[in-house]
């Protein structure tokens, strides 16, 4: 079933390589504008479940990956379609219309990468507390750094009254 | 275990009444919160020994905080304390309250809680088991009957510093400072 | 004279043992039906001891009057009610001014809400008065019942006229005393009806902000109001015993079925509870006072 | 009527794991209801990168209280991937027990929180009771009650102790002796059966366009499970069958958990059967200067709560590059739950939560 789905969507997709890893596991290496019209495909070729949103930060090529995992309901292969992003002012195009529970993952990835997701309505910060730093889990982001920076400045209460 | 010891209640009422009727707010703060439920229940049954989970910190003279704190957590830790009735008393389980533990190195955990609220009794383990809860209550017990639990009197004497820690991490807190804050001296201190 | 002085004294004072008795008694068994020890009987007494040594918080007069005024009635409601042979009030007015004066301890405990900014509180005082009503259609039909089936207002002689083991509840009037004992657990606030202090759902309703000796004077209100309301049963269907020992076993009985009921059912919401104690309570009510009727 | 805003807040009873939701509340309905995580949030992902590959295990299994082998098994299985180890034969079959235990606690722990959202305390008591002695069973085999870091690369840390197997077997027959009184009191219970029908219903449809996983999926009607589907460890050796309900509402769910209960106890008791004798771990190098090849994969595995996935990335390194965890609770808590809320009543937010299994730190991580 996976080399024929692997002919289709080469025929369709010219910028597409799709290679399979390991035992049921698809990777579709795409390019970021036909990320809808994927998405819509092998929704319709049954993986209806968009599973999670990764992001991965290659700092070193200085590009953003963004893998989007699905999966059908009774076969065990696993897609994972990946776009590159470079980091600079890294934003892309929501996938709200295609899979309405990405609104989640993508306000995840906002917060924590720093992603823009054009056309999702709620960006609003969901685990952190008034953060004005880098976003959290970037490559560039040192968080031993920054816990000097904030919690080791912040003296003890010695109890000046009595020395107990 | 001087319950059934009338005289001492004839004496001191007060102290035996919060000895054996420690009642905890029902917040789970950190991971410590697994160990609580079976502590409560059936098998270990904290209720003998009269500590009973109450819904509101209004109610409560017990606050345990059960493993690690994260920012968020510790506002709302701030404000459960500072809501609760004065004779109050705090216990800390697990290393992670004591110095950040295993996320030592975490942008969001606390490191050191007793720089925000007083802490009265630490309980060691990473994740305390139910015999270590007991024991930490019982060692409440005693610093209750020397007058050593004072973590409430700490808290009201250097609400100053408290208050310029917590501010330290927050900011501006949207809530007014409990005790009066004088202003001036607050500027330089 | 001097008895009455006593007994003036001596009933309420009782009927707090009983009632705080009956609390601890109440964990005990509850503890040992969840297979562990459960807490000494006197803890209850023990809360209250540190509660009234723990300093609360008051938002407002009204907030401390409410409370006031529902201890004050249902410490006025003990008065009126027979134990056992005293029975301090005994000549002025039976079931319709206990019927007045109880409802005191909702609307006092509503007052005093009323005070706190909680929102739990305003939703835990609906509640508690939507259940009111829930219950007192049945109960008003129940008394209504008694009083046209002994043609007497006064309690005492009800009591009186159940001597030797004739009690209302194998008389005609079973219907209304199976209706009475089927509200029973809404009037104490028990499980399968304890939506007013749910603690999971509104964090414990109005007792949300009592703290310190607030919450102690709620406690000892509640532990009045669990007296009365099965003692008011006893002495209208199972006969009220001649001195208080055989008041004090009868009341224990009813009051361990409750905690049995207690312990095996969860929570009904409001519409379930309400729908339940206007279908079946009421009907057996409705019968009971047509057959007072028929069979006098 | 007067718009309320209520916070079913960090603080509050019952609640498992602390994760607050505001409610726009009218009389007693919701009107509109806003998940607010972010309470336990550890920054795992961000952690996990600067430890090395052995390091990470004592770490990864905090990262969710309630179930943590099924943590540790994802895990362990994404880096025998990445490093292509195979791991005997036996340890597979123990790997198998260990994560039906953790389930059958995770469960049992389920049970406890539900019942005692809806205030019903004597099957919670007896539930946590239960979960106690399975506890008991882990604290012999791996010396920790809860965190247990049995499971490593290569198989299991030691072999299970001798007489081990009949005290598991004593178990599963008091625990099955025990089910029909919980099913009086607690599965068959009237008012139970009141509360619980068609509270928070989801249609088939609408579970798989909603990404649902787990038994909030098979409540609907749909047999998945990745045990069957994508057989891991040692599950394609012994037989089980998926237990699934039809209406989808939170009363159905509890029952698919109650039926999955006995399942594992089934599995349980053939894996102790079939385990073949041998050395129950493989040689890995030594911590310090083990450097996995690059490569990337995402293993999944059926946890109490739904499918728990784990994407890995390795650039040849001697720490992970990049660690994601897909948690069932992630989707659950942030996405259906608002939806599910919308038009309950307030006596029914604990009802609906706990029904979803939603805990809280697996959605922070």
């Amino acid at each position: 079933m996976d080399e024929e789905l692997k002919r289709k969507i080469e025929k369709i997709y010219k910028d597409t390589e799709v290679e399979f890893p390991e035992r049921n596991r698809m990777v579709v290496k795409t390019k970021k504008a036909s990320t809808l019209s994927i998405l819509e495909f092998l929704k319709k070729e049954g993986f209806r479940q968009l599973k999670a949103i990764s992001c991965v930060d290659w700092i070193k090529e200085g590009e953003f990956e963004l893998i989007y995992h699905l999966a059908p309901l009774n076969s065990p292969l696993h897609v994972m379609v990946k776009i590159r992003i470079e980091r600079k002012n890294a934003e892309t195009e929501t996938i709200l219309k295609i899979f309405e529970n990405a609104k989640v993952y993508e306000r995840e990835i906002y917060e924590l990468f720093g992603i823009e997701f054009k056309g999702n309505p709620d960006l609003s910060p969901l685990f952190l507390e008034n953060w004005h730093d880098l976003p959290p889990f970037r490559k560039d982001f040192d968080t031993r750094k920054y816990v000097k920076k904030t919690f080791d400045e912040i003296p003890s209460v010695e109890d000046r009254n009595e020395r107990t | 275990m001087d319950r059934k010891n009338i005289l001492k209640w004839l004496k001191e009422p007060g102290k035996m009444g919060h000895k054996y009727s420690l009642w905890a707010v029902y917040f789970c703060t950190g991971c410590g919160i697994i160990e609580i439920p079976p502590t409560i229940t059936s098998q270990w049954d904290a209720e003998r020994f009269g500590v009973i989970p109450v819904a509101t910190p209004r109610q409560a003279n017990l606050f345990m905080i059960t493993g690690y704190v994260s920012v968020k957590t510790l506002k709302a830790i701030i404000r459960t304390y500072e809501q609760m009735p004065e004779p109050k008393y705090t216990v800390a389980f697990g290393s992670c309250p004591i110095n950040g533990g295993m996320y030592w190195d975490s942008y969001n955990t606390i490191k050191h809680i007793d720089k925000y609220i007083p802490i009265d009794g630490w309980i060691a383990g990473c994740m305390p088991r139910p015999e270590a809860i007991f024991i930490g209550v019982t060692k409440l017990w005693m610093m209750i009957d020397k007058g050593a639990a004072t973590g409430y009197i700490r808290y009201r004497k250097n609400y100053k510093f408290y208050r310029r820690n917590q501010e330290k991490l927050f900011g501006k807190l949207p809530w007014p400072p409990l005790y009066p804050v004088d202003e001036k001296e607050n500027k330089n201190g | 004279m001097v008895i009455k002085i006593i007994e003036f004294i001596f009933s309420p004072f009782l009927a707090f043992i009983i009632g705080v008795f009956f609390l601890g008694l109440f964990r005990k068994i509850v503890a040992r039906i969840h297979q562990r020890y459960g807490p000494p009987i006197i803890q209850p007494l023990l809360d209250v001891i540190k509660l009234f040594h723990q300093k609360g918080f008051s938002h407002g007069a009204l907030f401390d009057l409410g409370l006031i005024l529902s201890l004050a009635g249902s410490i006025v409601v003990v008065l009126f009610i027979p134990f056992g042979g005293i029975c301090p009030l005994k000549s002025s007015g039976g079931l319709l001014v206990i019927l007045y004066t109880m409802l005191f301890l909702p609307l006092g405990i509503a007052l005093s809400g009323g005070e706190g900014a909680n929102p739990n509180i305003s939703i835990g005082i609906s509640r508690k008065l939507i259940l009111c009503l829930g219950y007192e259609v049945p109960f008003l039909l129940i008394l209504l019942s008694t009083m046209s089936f002994y043609r007497t207002i006064s309690i005492v002689d009800i009591v009186n006229s159940q001597k030797n083991f004739h009690w209302t509840l194998f008389s005609p009037l079973f219907l209304s005393g199976i209706a009475y004992f089927m509200i029973l657990p809404a009037m104490l606030g028990m499980r399968p009806f304890d939506i007013v202090s749910a603690p999971q759902e509104i964090s414990s309703g109005p007792a949300v902000e009592y703290g310190g000796k607030y919450l102690g004077l709620f406690h000892i209100q509640h532990s009045f109001s669990i007296f009365i309301m099965i003692a008011l049963f006893v002495d209208l269907f199972l006969g009220g015993g001649e001195n208080i020992f055989y008041f004090f076993l009868k009341m224990l009985t009813i009051f361990f079925i409750m905690v049995l009921i207690h312990s095996v059912f969860p929570r009904l919401r409001l519409e379930q509870a309400l729908r339940y104690l206007w279908k079946w309570p009421t009907i057996f009510a409705f019968l009971g006072v047509i057959i007072s009727k028929v069979v006098r | 009527m007067r718009e309320l805003e209520l916070y079913f807040g960090p603080q509050h009873p019952g609640m498992v794991g602390n994760f607050s939701i505001t409610l726009k509340v009218e009389g007693d309905r919701i009107l509109e209801a806003i998940p607010n995580p972010g309470y336990l949030h550890r920054g795992f992902e961000k952690l996990m990168e600067l430890r090395n590959w052995v390091q990470n295990f004592p770490f990864v299994c905090r990262i969710n209280v309630i179930e943590p082998d099924s943590m540790e098994a994802v895990y362990a299985m994404a880096v025998e991937k990445l490093a292509n180890i195979q791991i005997p034969e036996r340890a597979k079959y123990i790997r198998t027990i260990v994560l039906e235990l953790g389930r059958l606690a995770s469960h049992l722990f389920g049970a406890w929180a539900y019942a005692n959202m809806l205030g019903f305390d004597t099957p919670a008591q007896w539930a946590m009771a239960d979960r106690d002695h399975i506890l008991d069973l882990f604290e012999e085999l791996t010396g920790g009650r809860v965190y247990h870091i049995y499971i490593l690369p290569g198989g299991v840390r030691r072999d299970l102790p001798d007489g081990f197997e009949e005290k598991v077997m004593h178990f599963l027959h008091a625990l099955a002796s025990k089910l029909p009184d919980y099913n009086e009191t607690f599965f068959e219970n009237r008012i139970f059966y009141e509360r619980a029908k068609d509270i928070g219903k989801i249609k088939k449809e609408e579970a798989i366009e909603w990404a649902a996983t787990g038994q909030v999926l098979r409540a609907t009607g749909i047999k998945h499970d990745i045990r069957k589907i994508e057989p891991y460890f040692a599950y394609d050796k012994v037989e089980f069958d998926i237990p699934t309900r039809v209406d989808g509402d939170a009363y159905s769910r509890i029952l698919v958990i109650r039926d999955e209960m006995l399942e594992s106890a089934k599995i349980i008791m053939q894996c102790i059967e079939k385990m073949p004798e041998g050395k129950v771990y493989e040689r890995t190098p030594n911590p310090f200067k083990w450097k996995i090849p690059e490569g990337e994969t995402y293993v999944r595995l059926e946890s109490s709560r739904g499918e728990l996935g784990l994407y890995l990335v390795s650039n040849g390194g001697n720490t992970p590059y990049r660690v994601h965890f897909k948690t069932p609770s992630f989707n659950h808590g942030l996405f259906i739950l608002p939806k599910l809320l919308k038009g309950a009543s307030i006596a029914d937010v604990g009802n609906i939560m706990i029904s979803l299994y939603v805990v809280a730190p697996e959605i922070d991580r």
